[in-house]
């Protein structure tokens, strides 16, 4: 352990990532608020804030041992030993190489955790219980999103030993597989398991704020910025590198969210263009730092056609992922994630990040980067789908997961809250 | 002429305008409304301060119809928005003098 | 006295007014209401999902008239709102047994 | 059977709905409307530029009572909107012909 | 006065922290806009926007100096001594110890003083003339806010001196008398002298948009980690810290206010969780660098709860305290104040800013620092409800403070305004 | 060329000043968005969301390349010179004296060119193809915003050469000649061009959501102080000046504009506190890290007062700049613009920025830099009036810029977009 000396000017930059990444939880709330009818926005809007609470806390209390304590076999961290009770600057590994104090990347992490378990709400609006989801937060912090990070990002079995040995070591520079590729595959399971809002497919279910949806892709962006470009854990070219990408691909995901719906429907909407922008995001943060320009470029407009045509999917197969969790997260971070092997140019880059990976294809580097992406994809999918899975039954028997159809119909909010988001005639005298 | 009026519950208004479509009816005006009657409102808590709201929504569909196809309108309405619930609403028919299609200034029978 | 009523275009409720001053009248109640008729309402798409609205804008306009105003009053809400295209709209009139003025009580033609 | 109309000052609903209540009224249509008249409406500017809005906000509200009802119902509604300021609003009474109850099917007094 | 090195990273922080506390005032104008009535949301808006305003030039002008000035008896700075026209990096006492430029300095304390008048006018919502607030304002910053500022921050009576030595430093790392205190008791004062709205405990009142309340909230707790983790002045371990209880605190914070509704009321509201988020930002904002993550807790917790239930003492009471100024933040910042008390662990913490503090009851020492926080607290209640009383009577002589009723009953947005928020049917042709 | 020495603190201020830029192209679209009827709300946030994309991907292409490529003749710079895609840290000129990533700069001034672009949609709300403008966004950043940003900031003719040498270097801190004069000429053009909406000066227009244009000024503020006291590309004492500049000069514009209101028309409207505040930011732009508070002060006064009566000039022409752009943006900019003639104290401050420009006339520099700073404006003004001017015209011809009467009428949303904004009636069943 050597002696922790303070980076006054990356530690600036932490903080000021972390408070982006925090607003990101807020931003999505509207983002997903905007886009359920006007008697369940503020039940949307609950799901987003209390996974702000209670991730926090879950985080606070042990989930960041879990995530990045000492190693149980690449499998999960010691919640005791690394408690954020006690974080010792020069304990953390990051503190030698970034001159960050331990908190501040502690705290920057537990964002992360809220942010995700946020987003797979999209998946069952309008009708869950709210103290069923608030039991669901919990347990899905601790059971599946703390593994996966610790796997990634804590020294787990996708960071050393024999996976990495025999591939490569995968490259996921801001969450593809921890964030978006988990809350997606969460998502989809939530949605098989709690079912279809009553009107699915028949009755018009439309955005009922559009302003709030861009608004809420405005501050995603914005805070977007603190997420991949503040996982370089310094402000540094890398981190200038992730910035520009963020920028750029999101550009392009969004310019072609809006051609796909304007050759398909004839068309180009503002929904797209929010949808579009969230699509970018999603597919360059795994790859944010680890490739040039025009990796960022294709990655943008792979994710921005893909994840247009594959929000249509959950109306063929009918499941009801009410906000499209799998047809832009799950989508959007599998192409992020993939397109690596493709694109990664880590060897010209140079990052503490990168040692241990390869450059992709494209870049001299053979399949195996390619090959190692796809199996992390794949456990990311798989572990997230299943555990999630196996929670949802649990609460369906334990508490239920629907509220009854009669307070569907009649609005969430009113019935669950005891609230309705605006004044209407029967307030205004 | 008549006017046949409908005070509904917001989500039969679907079933009501197919069941008008069904008997003929090629136009309607539609508002909304709050109810008040049998039907309980709702209360509502905002920082512990309770506000018991007792209108309820509702739509309101108005039909011009000829002398004849009223009893048909009406119970087209009465049958599509019956829910067998307090607070389904009412229906009710007002004698009308003159109807005018402003587009073309017709009158009578003509402009419905 | 009569009740005439125009559910109208909602960008003809300025000309409808002028036109109503202009006959005369000193008092007029309007709302908000959605049409369903000949005029096609249009199609919005969300993320590939279509959604057909079939209802469409409108104004509704209600004077209450002394008898002999009727045909005025209906006229010139007609000749107001008449722009030609389908979805001008609909006036109609209705008996009226009474009519009071809140503010004084008064009742009959005075209350107008 | 009659439809008695009120449209009254927003700010005094709660009022008619009590004086409503204490005549026996045990349901009613309340719905928002504007209205042009005697009280003038105001203006707004925005960056230097003047909007004159002629609309001022009204509540209608709409009973169906029975004919012997509808003295008292209108009186209930005058006794209750008066302010005696200019905008009090109207209150009138039209014939109706028919009234259903749609949960039942009742016609008729029973409906009401 | 040593020569002034310049420290780019922590000044990066605090133009950082600067922009972030700036934007905490439109952030309340959302959070308060949302809770009053559709036909005065401009009008609150305004109260919080012309805040910026007024505050803004008098800090430029004089206030500045007044707060951090030489001092005049501990009570009150120079006006002209410090004057921010001539700010010199190497005058100000921060500049050797941060490397952070006295401009950056004084634009930081700028955008304290621009919120806490900003944060009053929650308790006069919907009834006050326009031209006595905004003098009303500038009265208020010169006589109330800069002297106590000066007090705490600023070099005064409870910075150094007789009370001082009698007992121990009071520790308000981020305002927990400064503003909020101060900002509740004024609030107080003012619902007092001004009178309840027409309807007041008759009518409902409800609010007429809660996501706008929530809107709020997000960009309250956003902008406040700039409040709290930059009142270190520095981007260091100890600004880490107060990010890290500036988000736990808040958490629990909200969970314990919906936690408490849902006993009380049967459902846990949107308008709890908004309203639990700024009575934990309010509770940890004078604890932020100072207790350890249990502390933040802790308090959370018991802010939480207590800000819930205190919400209710204004219809006990009879005064129109309207968006409960009273209730969040007196109560949240007597209860931040004086849980310092008890949670205190400066000695273990080192910060510059603790030294002459005792550590709290249970960490070992003693009673004083929890009596030297009472006082504190005290001094501020009192001096700020008299002072406020006095100044809301004069205006009341001089210049009248309520609307007629019929503009009060009509809408104060088009009586005062000539506006309306929204468009309505009457636009819509 | 010299060696690269990263400088992580001002490195974490551009990275949050860059984001802080970029959030203000969506806070543009509320403050545009809710300024419109609600019928063409969504299309003119699109104007803003697709103006991100647009100048997004053409800067990272060649439009970098060609405002800071190497020169030719001091019009343009060449775009494959400097190709963003190959940004070596150590070729930009900035990189030995503030220590950040030639990529984080590039970034930085993605967005300036993005906001530029967005700016100018205000003059043509409501009647646009959306195609039409996609392709002006692309057209006019290659023609008219890279030049000029060359010319000024790129080492251009306002730069180096016989101008800068006959007269004096010209001052545009953050962008009133680049951004704000260039906005508002072309928006000039723009609304000659393409004409008025079906029923201006007749008909009410009144905005139809004022919170939405509180929020997009609170916003816009927030993001401003990226924008200027970024533009130091350093976290120093110049930078803490811009800053404090920023919110000075903007209290003070807003206060003056209400007070102009509330003469002229009797009310001190919310349209008018926003409207303020933007005129502020824009005419401290230029100025901002160049002249003490007191010049921030007056250019703030003048500004509020200008633009408060400018903004009316276009019902007595009779051109139908919907939003403004003139009357704000030209007006504003005008007015920093020429002020730093007068207020400029380059000598006392210090920066690497101000080598070669001279006091203002009011800090006994002469009138030299007054005659620069007018010369520099005229230039801006006439070419992006002129070339703008000539692109509308193009498309006019080839694309044709308006959409039918009828579905100006019935709302642009519907018909370009096939969407409206909220859900109404039709859709609450
Ligand atoms: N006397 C009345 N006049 C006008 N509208 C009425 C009257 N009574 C009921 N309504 C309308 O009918 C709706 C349903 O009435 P309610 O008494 O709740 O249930 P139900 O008709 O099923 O007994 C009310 O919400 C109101 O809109
Ligand atoms: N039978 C009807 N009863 C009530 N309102 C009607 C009826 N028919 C039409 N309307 C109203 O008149 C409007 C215009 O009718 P529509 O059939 O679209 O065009 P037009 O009257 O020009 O043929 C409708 O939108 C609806 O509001
Ligand atoms: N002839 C009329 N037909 C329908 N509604 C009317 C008529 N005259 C007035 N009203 C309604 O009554 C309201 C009050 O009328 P107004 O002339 O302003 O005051 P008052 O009735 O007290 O003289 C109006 O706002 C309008 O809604």
């Amino acid at each position: 352990m050597e002696e922790f000396v303070l980076d006054t000017g990356n530690t600036a930059w932490m903080l000021t990532a972390s408070s982006l990444v925090l607003l990101m939880t807020p931003g999505l709330a509207f983002f997903y608020g905007g886009m359920v009818r006007g008697k369940s926005v503020l039940n949307m809007m609950m799901m987003s804030f209390s996974a702000i609470g209670v991730a926090g806390l879950v985080w606070a209390v042990y989930g960041y041992g879990l995530a990045f304590g000492t190693t149980a076999g690449g499998f999960i961290g010691n919640p005791a030993d690394a408690l954020l009770l006690s974080l010792d600057d020069a304990e953390w590994w990051g503190a030698s190489i970034t001159g960050v104090p331990a908190l501040v990347f502690a705290g920057f992490q537990a964002t992360f955790a809220i942010i995700t378990v946020a987003l797979i709400s999209g998946a069952i609006a309008d009708r869950v219980k709210f103290g069923t989801w608030i039991a669901f937060a919990a347990l899905w912090v601790t059971l599946v999103y703390a593994p996966i990070a610790h796997w990634v990002w804590g020294g787990g079995l996708l960071g050393v030993g024999p996976i990495v040995d025999a591939l490569s070591l995968p490259i996921d520079f801001a969450g593809g597989t921890v964030v978006h590729i988990n809350a997606g595959a969460a998502g989809l399971a939530l949605a098989l398991v709690i079912g279809k809002r009553k009107g699915f497919g028949t009755e018009p279910m439309r955005p009922h704020n559009l302003p709030f949806v861009m608004l809420g892709a405005g501050l995603l962006w914005f805070g977007w910025f603190g997420f991949n470009a503040g996982s370089e854990l310094a402000a540094d070219s890398t981190a200038g590198r992730a910035w520009v990408n963020t920028l750029i691909a999101t550009c392009v995901a969004m310019l072609a969210w809006l051609l796909t719906e304007k050759f398909r429907d004839g068309h180009a909407t503002s929904l797209g263009a929010a949808s579009g922008v969230v699509a970018g995001l999603v597919a360059i943060t795994p790859a944010a730092g680890t490739v040039q320009l025009v990796g960022a470029i294709v990655i943008g407009l792979v994710a921005g056609v893909l994840c247009a045509l594959a929000v249509g999917l959950k109306y063929k197969f009918g499941y009801d992922d009410s906000l499209d969790v799998v047809g832009v997260h799950l989508v959007g971070g599998l192409v992020g994630t993939i397109l690596i092997g493709f694109f990664a140019t880590n060897g010209v880059l140079g990052s503490f990040y990168f040692e241990g990976s390869l450059d992709g294809l494209f870049y001299g580097g053979g399949a195996t980067q390619l090959v190692t992406q796809v199996v992390a994809a794949l456990m990311s999918v798989v572990y997230s789908f299943v555990v999630t899975f196996l929670i949802a039954l649990l609460l369906k028997v334990i508490a239920g997961w629907r509220v009854t159809e009669e307070d569907e119909v009649g609005g969430i909010d009113l019935a669950v809250h005891g609230e309705s988001g605006y004044e209407t005639i029967t307030e205004v005298r | 002429m008549k006017l046949v009026t409908g005070v509904i519950q917001p989500h039969r208004l679907d079933e009501v305008k197919s069941a008008l479509e069904a008997a003929g009816v090629r136009g309607m005006t539609v508002s909304e409304a709050s109810g008040y009657g049998r039907q309980k409102g709702h209360t509502e808590v905002y920082r512990g301060a309770e506000y018991t709201v007792d209108l309820v929504p509702k739509v309101r569909v108005e039909v011009l119809v000829s002398d004849e196809d009223v009893t048909a309108v009406s119970d087209a309405i009465i049958g599509a928005a019956q829910t067998g619930k307090i607070g389904d609403g009412k229906v009710w028919v007002v004698p009308v003098e003159d109807v005018a299609r402003v587009r073309t200034g017709e009158h009578g029978d003509a402009a419905l």
